[in-house]
């Protein structure tokens, strides 16, 4: 082993662990790191790796914690703002609310994991964030998913489905936080690679915001919670490959989530942060201790030395290898200064939990490992954090989307279904249909303070002691981002501030989840750059930053990169949760008004076209930035003003959908209502095709009804706001006919058949219970 | 101004929910740790909801053992009043303080929905502030609330109008397939000991009970002040 | 010594059953249409030090009646082999 | 022939047992030091008729790998008894 001084200076020297391989290129290989990266390790160490150091190195340098083909593009978001607390780059991001209240949210992934092992991969997908969450030193209260399936009539994308939902409930159901709001998906490229995107949203008072800086030299680090096992080694470079038989074959020991001890660690920590007994802590999530300790480390600018042997362990004789990359679930990393280690140990056994040290803060800068006493891996820290190898690679649009975007779906005129049969096939479909099936399994008002709960648009709850409320939302159209992810990237985040506006809320910050398929192919790495492009350019036109998020390259399956799904968690403030509004018409003789334009092509990628006409392709609309803010600030004003009695965006499947959707009343209604509508009334419906008019995607629509009282105040008001306001009709009694017509032509359904086909649409596909693995 | 205790079990998730609503209601309420021995003489008892020991093995198996139950145990002997919400509910049955069990439901899924409740006692210390027969809307957020009990004990529980809520339609009437959500014997929700001091039920007052949000139908579980029967 | 006890926990006789209802229907819908009567409860395994066989039976029956089965709704069967 | 076949399905050694965990801690805290390594799982009782022990056996062992046990968190045991 040469002890040539390393080029940070620091000569560096470490001993193989008795028995451990010696590092070859094969060896290097196995460990996800090409020749690049290999060179660069040596330059940083001066010498040949030991096998530990390998797979520490393997680990931070995977895409998963290294952001090393993103990086770049994400710099390009905008992140600050007069809310701003925390932007990107903690464990959550947190923004400021009232009266000292601050908001920690983030979204992240757990798609890999869930794709071999649907219920444990989505339950310790629910476990990982809630924990990034109160790691902040914020209090969880709401959970939100965002989930994409193959189609549910091949039976192992409805175990899929039916074992992620039940993981996301146990797991967030025990922990007792509820489930707010979430979205489903179903299409032919998450077969074989189902997304599975979980949102937490916790509350604190800003004076209890802790960072994950380790700092104080001689500062001790505890492991805290379970003990740890051989659970999901090199997960954070298992994340970070396409899905194959060889990932089957050397696929980690599976994760297994307990949120029993979760919900102690959750409180042991909370009280440990505001009773300020500690100086840092943080999850031990991907790649477990070694970047829970490297980048607290790195962050404080200081080195850390940890003694493997002292860490608690499950199984006999693990090596420091698996010691490092355990991924165990339920453990926090926590510094402590040395007076204060007993005081906080007493609060840990109050909460039936250990916390052991295993380590101190060092001022030498390495990330340094000693197991029985030896040196087993010196690693100068900084550059272990952040002199991975960047990559610029290649963006190029695929010629197959160009043609796409100018493709006619195949019968037109005469040959369509009539119009109330499209509507019946659309609400019918499992992507638009009623997710209740999924929502009653998710505990949705404990903590008593649920004001929306799942069922409209956005998910709202009080804030405990005071007037605001947050509404909560994750929304993404991937069809439209597979068509042109630049509009389909401007799309999701507008309608993700549609959901949250229709409830009465203000958009105020957003978390996002970026699933793409492989970087390395220029033909996602152009999704990827116009995707983002498009998410920055949207929260730029609303005042809106972006706080943090989450990259998940590499899904891929044996049919090809997934569709780009670039999930948007929102949230949203509301001064007074009096002012709130639901998304269902309530009282007969209301009158209904449709906001927003018609618009002649807005067929391309929608729903309408898929669903009915089995075509995806087409040019989506382009989305108008100015109307959709417009649209934002009077449905605001209008619900502090109490001008409404219910506000419905319209999104996927269009006007006559979004129409359907309020006529038929939550699952819990014991009737939907009448509507007697004239589409001919709204604005520039003259340009349009019926098609176009009752089941465009034009964006900046919705649809809202008031009292006639008010119908005045409220047209004067969205002519000040610039929204094009069209009366097009009333709500009539409980049980009778949806009526939505132009001219001549016109779909009339009894509700009540409407409600049959869309609450039951997915209970009857999941009827078997217990559907086979395969 | 009345104490009530609420007793904290490690899992216990709506230990803040069942406190906060007591002093929504006027009273003076505090946190009891299950390892602690002495209830610190409240006047009313909370067993609050959530998944004590994760509801591993049973719901309310382990819980049932630990050390502040015997107290429990004495304060319903004494004719204390008692009252098990969801997780609560379940404990009282492991602890025999209540008869019967709270299997899987029926539809083997965790239901997380309103449901419609008739109030069928108002005499005790927990329903004296509703109406008889009273319809009531709460919601129910559980995987184990099948109430199931011997024909014996189901005959005399009937016969003698222990039970206090039962899920009906949404107009009053016998539950029907989609208002029983968890296929509950009898569509039982609710029962009371043969004295009437010690309550259980799996719906959950505790989470509506909120003026800002104008949901405050659960209120009333907890507005009745000792000594009281009969409405307010 | 030590011995390995095999515990089964099941739903009581006569008791509706809905998991092993929902086993049944899913086995013959994938082709096991022999599969009947069909029962799902708790497995349960401990290992214990005992003096003897007997004795060790005594205790997990102890465990049993305390805390592993619940009276009103479950059976437990208990089966003890070396270890 | 008809038989009746008891099948123990436990998760897989090595992997988080957090049911059997909270068990453990529980019988000891109640009296019973001496029980260790507990492990919880499903105990699936099914009647099946087959030409004979074996062939009722491989049916089972069928059932177990298509929908009863999770290859990936759980193994399984099977024993078949005429009935
Ligand atoms: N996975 C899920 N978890 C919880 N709620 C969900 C989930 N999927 C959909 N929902 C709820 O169902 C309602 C409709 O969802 P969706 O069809 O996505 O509405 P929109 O198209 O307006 O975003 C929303 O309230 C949403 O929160
Ligand atoms: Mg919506």
């Amino acid at each position: 082993m040469s002890h040539s001084p390393s080029a940070t200076g620091a000569p560096t020297r470490a001993f193989p662990f008795p028995g451990e391989r010696p590092v070859t290129p094969e060896v290097v290989r196995e460990h996800n790191l090409n020749e690049l990266e290999y060179e660069r390790i040596l330059e940083i160490l001066g010498r040949t790796p030991t096998l530990t150091e390998l797979g520490v190195f393997s680990a931070l340098w995977s895409e998963h914690c290294s952001y090393k083909h993103s990086k770049p593009i994400l710099k390009t978001f905008p992140t600050t703002g007069p809310r701003v607390v925390q932007g990107p780059g903690e464990n959550a991001g947190v923004l400021r609310l009232a009266e000292g209240w601050a908001v920690a949210f983030k979204i992240e992934s757990h798609n890999h994991p869930s794709a071999v092992e649907p219920y444990q991969g989505a339950a310790t997908g629910a476990g990982g964030i809630l924990r990034d969450v109160f790691t902040m030193g914020a209090r969880p209260v709401a959970m939100l998913n965002s989930l994409r399936f193959g189609p549910l009539d091949q039976p192992r994308n409805r175990y899929l489905f039916a074992g992620v939902v039940r993981g996301i409930g146990d797991y967030g159901n025990c922990v007792g936080v509820p489930t707010l709001g979430g979205e489903v998906d179903f299409a032919p490229g998450y077969s074989g690679n189902p997304l599975v995107n979980a949102m937490c949203v916790g509350l604190l008072k800003e004076t209890d915001l802790i960072t994950a800086r380790a700092h104080g030299v001689g500062n001790i680090l505890l492991a805290m919670g379970a003990r740890t096992g051989r659970d999901g080694i090199h997960g954070a470079s298992f994340a970070s490959e396409e899905l194959s038989e060889k990932s089957e074959a050397r696929r980690p020991q599976v994760q297994v989530g307990d949120p029993f001890t979760e919900k102690l660690l959750l409180e042991a920590t909370l009280e440990l942060i505001s009773s300020k007994l500690i100086v840092a802590i943080q999850d031990m999530g991907a790649a477990g201790l070694t970047s829970s300790s490297a980048e607290m480390a790195a962050r404080g600018h200081v080195g850390v030395e940890l003694e493997t042997d002292k860490v608690p362990v499950r199984e006999a004789d693990m090596t420091p290898y698996e010691i490092l990359l355990s991924e165990s679930q339920e453990r926090m990393l926590v510094v402590v200064e040395p007076k204060m280690v007993t005081a906080v140990q007493a609060v840990c056994t109050r909460w039936e939990l250990d916390a052991t040290p295993i380590g101190v803060v060092t001022d030498d800068g390495m990330f340094r490992i000693r197991h029985n006493g030896a040196v087993v891996a010196e690693i100068p820290g900084q550059r272990l954090v952040d002199d991975c190898p960047m990559y610029y690679p290649e963006a190029r649009e695929s010629e197959r989307v160009k043609e796409l975007r100018t493709a006619e779906p195949p019968h037109s005129g005469a040959g369509l279904p009539a119009l109330d049969e499209a509507l019946d096939l659309l609400l019918q479909a499992p992507s638009l249909a009623s997710k209740k099936w999924v929502f009653e399994q998710y505990d949705s008002t404990v903590q008593g303070s649920t004001a929306i709960r799942p069922g409209g648009d956005a998910g709202m709850l009080h804030v405990p002691g005071t007037e605001f409320g947050l509404a909560v939302t994750v929304d993404c159209n991937a069809r439209l981002l597979a068509l042109d992810p630049y509009e389909g990237g401007k799309a999701a985040v507008a309608e993700a501030a549609r959901n949250i506006s229709a409830t009465g809320a203000v958009p105020i910050g957003i978390t996002d989840c970026l699933n793409f398929g492989s970087p390395e192919k220029p033909e996602v790495f152009f999704q990827f750059q116009e995707a983002c492009r498009g998410i920055g350019d949207a929260c730029r036109a609303f005042g809106i930053p972006v706080t943090g998020g989450n990259v998940s390259f590499y899904n891929e399956s044996p049919t090809g990169a997934i569709d780009p799904t670039p999930t948007i968690g929102m949230v949203g403030l509301i001064d007074n949760v009096g002012d709130r509004l639901q998304s269902h018409f309530t009282q007969p003789a209301d009158r209904i008004v449709v906001l927003g334009k018609a618009r002649k092509g807005s067929l391309g990628g929608s729903a309408y076209w898929a669903e009915v006409l089995g075509f995806v392709g087409g040019q989506p609309s382009i989305v108008d930035l100015g109307a959709e803010l417009a649209l934002q600030k009077l449905l605001n004003h209008a619900a502090r003003e109490h001008l409404l009695r219910s506000a419905h965006d319209s999104s996927t499947g269009g006007l006559a959908v979004t129409l359907a959707e309020a006529a038929m009343r939550g699952p819990y209604a014991v009737h939907g209502v009448g509507i007697t509508v004239d589409l001919g009334l709204v604005e520039s419906a003259s340009e349009t095709s019926d098609e176009e008019l009752f089941f465009g995607e034009v964006g900046a629509q919705a649809v809202v009804s008031l009292d006639p009282a008010l119908l005045e105040t409220f047209l004067a008001l969205a002519g000040q706001d610039k929204v094009p306001a069209a009366v097009v009709g009333t709500v009539s009694d409980v049980n009778e006919n949806v009526s939505i017509s132009r001219g001549e032509t016109s779909i009339t359904r009894p509700v009540s058949d409407l409600r049959e086909i869309y609450f039951n649409a997915i209970p009857r596909r999941m009827k078997q219970g217990l559907s086979a693995k395969d | 101004m009345q104490r009530v205790a609420v007793v904290r079990f490690p899992g216990s998730n709506c230990d803040f929910d069942a406190l906060c609503s007591a002093e929504r209601a006027g009273s003076e309420s505090y946190f009891v740790w299950h390892r602690d021995t002495d209830l610190k003489n409240p006047d009313v008892v909370i067993l609050p909801g959530g998944f004590s020991y994760g509801d591993y093995l049973r719901s309310g198996a382990i819980a049932r053992f630990s050390p502040i139950m015997d107290a429990v145990q004495r304060f319903a002997a004494e004719g204390g009043p008692l009252l098990g919400i969801c997780n609560g509910f379940q404990i009282l049955c492991e602890a025999h303080l209540l008869p019967g069990a709270l299997m899987r439901n029926a539809r083997l899924t965790y239901v997380s929905r309103p449901v419609n409740l008739k109030v069928e006692r108002t005499d005790t210390p927990f329903t004296c502030a509703y109406q008889g027969n009273q319809v009531i809307t709460l919601p129910v957020a559980h995987g184990e609330g099948r109430y199931v009990v011997d024909e014996k004990t189901l005959t005399e529980l009937e016969a003698t109008g222990r039970i206090v809520v039962r899920y009906v339609a949404p107009d009053g009437g016998p539950a029907g397939a989609e208002d029983n959500p968890n296929g509950s014997i009898n569509a039982i929700a609710g029962i009371c000991n043969a004295e009437g001091n010690v309550v259980g039920l799996m719906p959950h007052p505790d989470r509506m009970t909120d003026p800002a949000l104008g949901l405050t139908e659960g209120l009333g579980f907890f507005q009745c002040r000792v000594g009281t029967t009969g409405s307010l | 010594m030590t011995y390995r006890a095999h515990i089964r926990v099941v739903p009581r006789a006569g008791l509706l059953d809905p998991q092993g209802q929902a086993v049944e229907h899913a086995l013959t819908a994938l082709g096991f249409p022999e599969a009947r009567n069909v029962r799902v409860g708790k497995a349960i395994e401990v290992q214990v030090a005992a003096a003897n066989r007997g004795e060790a039976e005594a205790r997990v029956r102890q465990m049993c009646d305390k805390l592993l089965a619940n009276p009103v709704t479950e059976d437990y069967l208990v089966e003890v082999e070396e270890s």
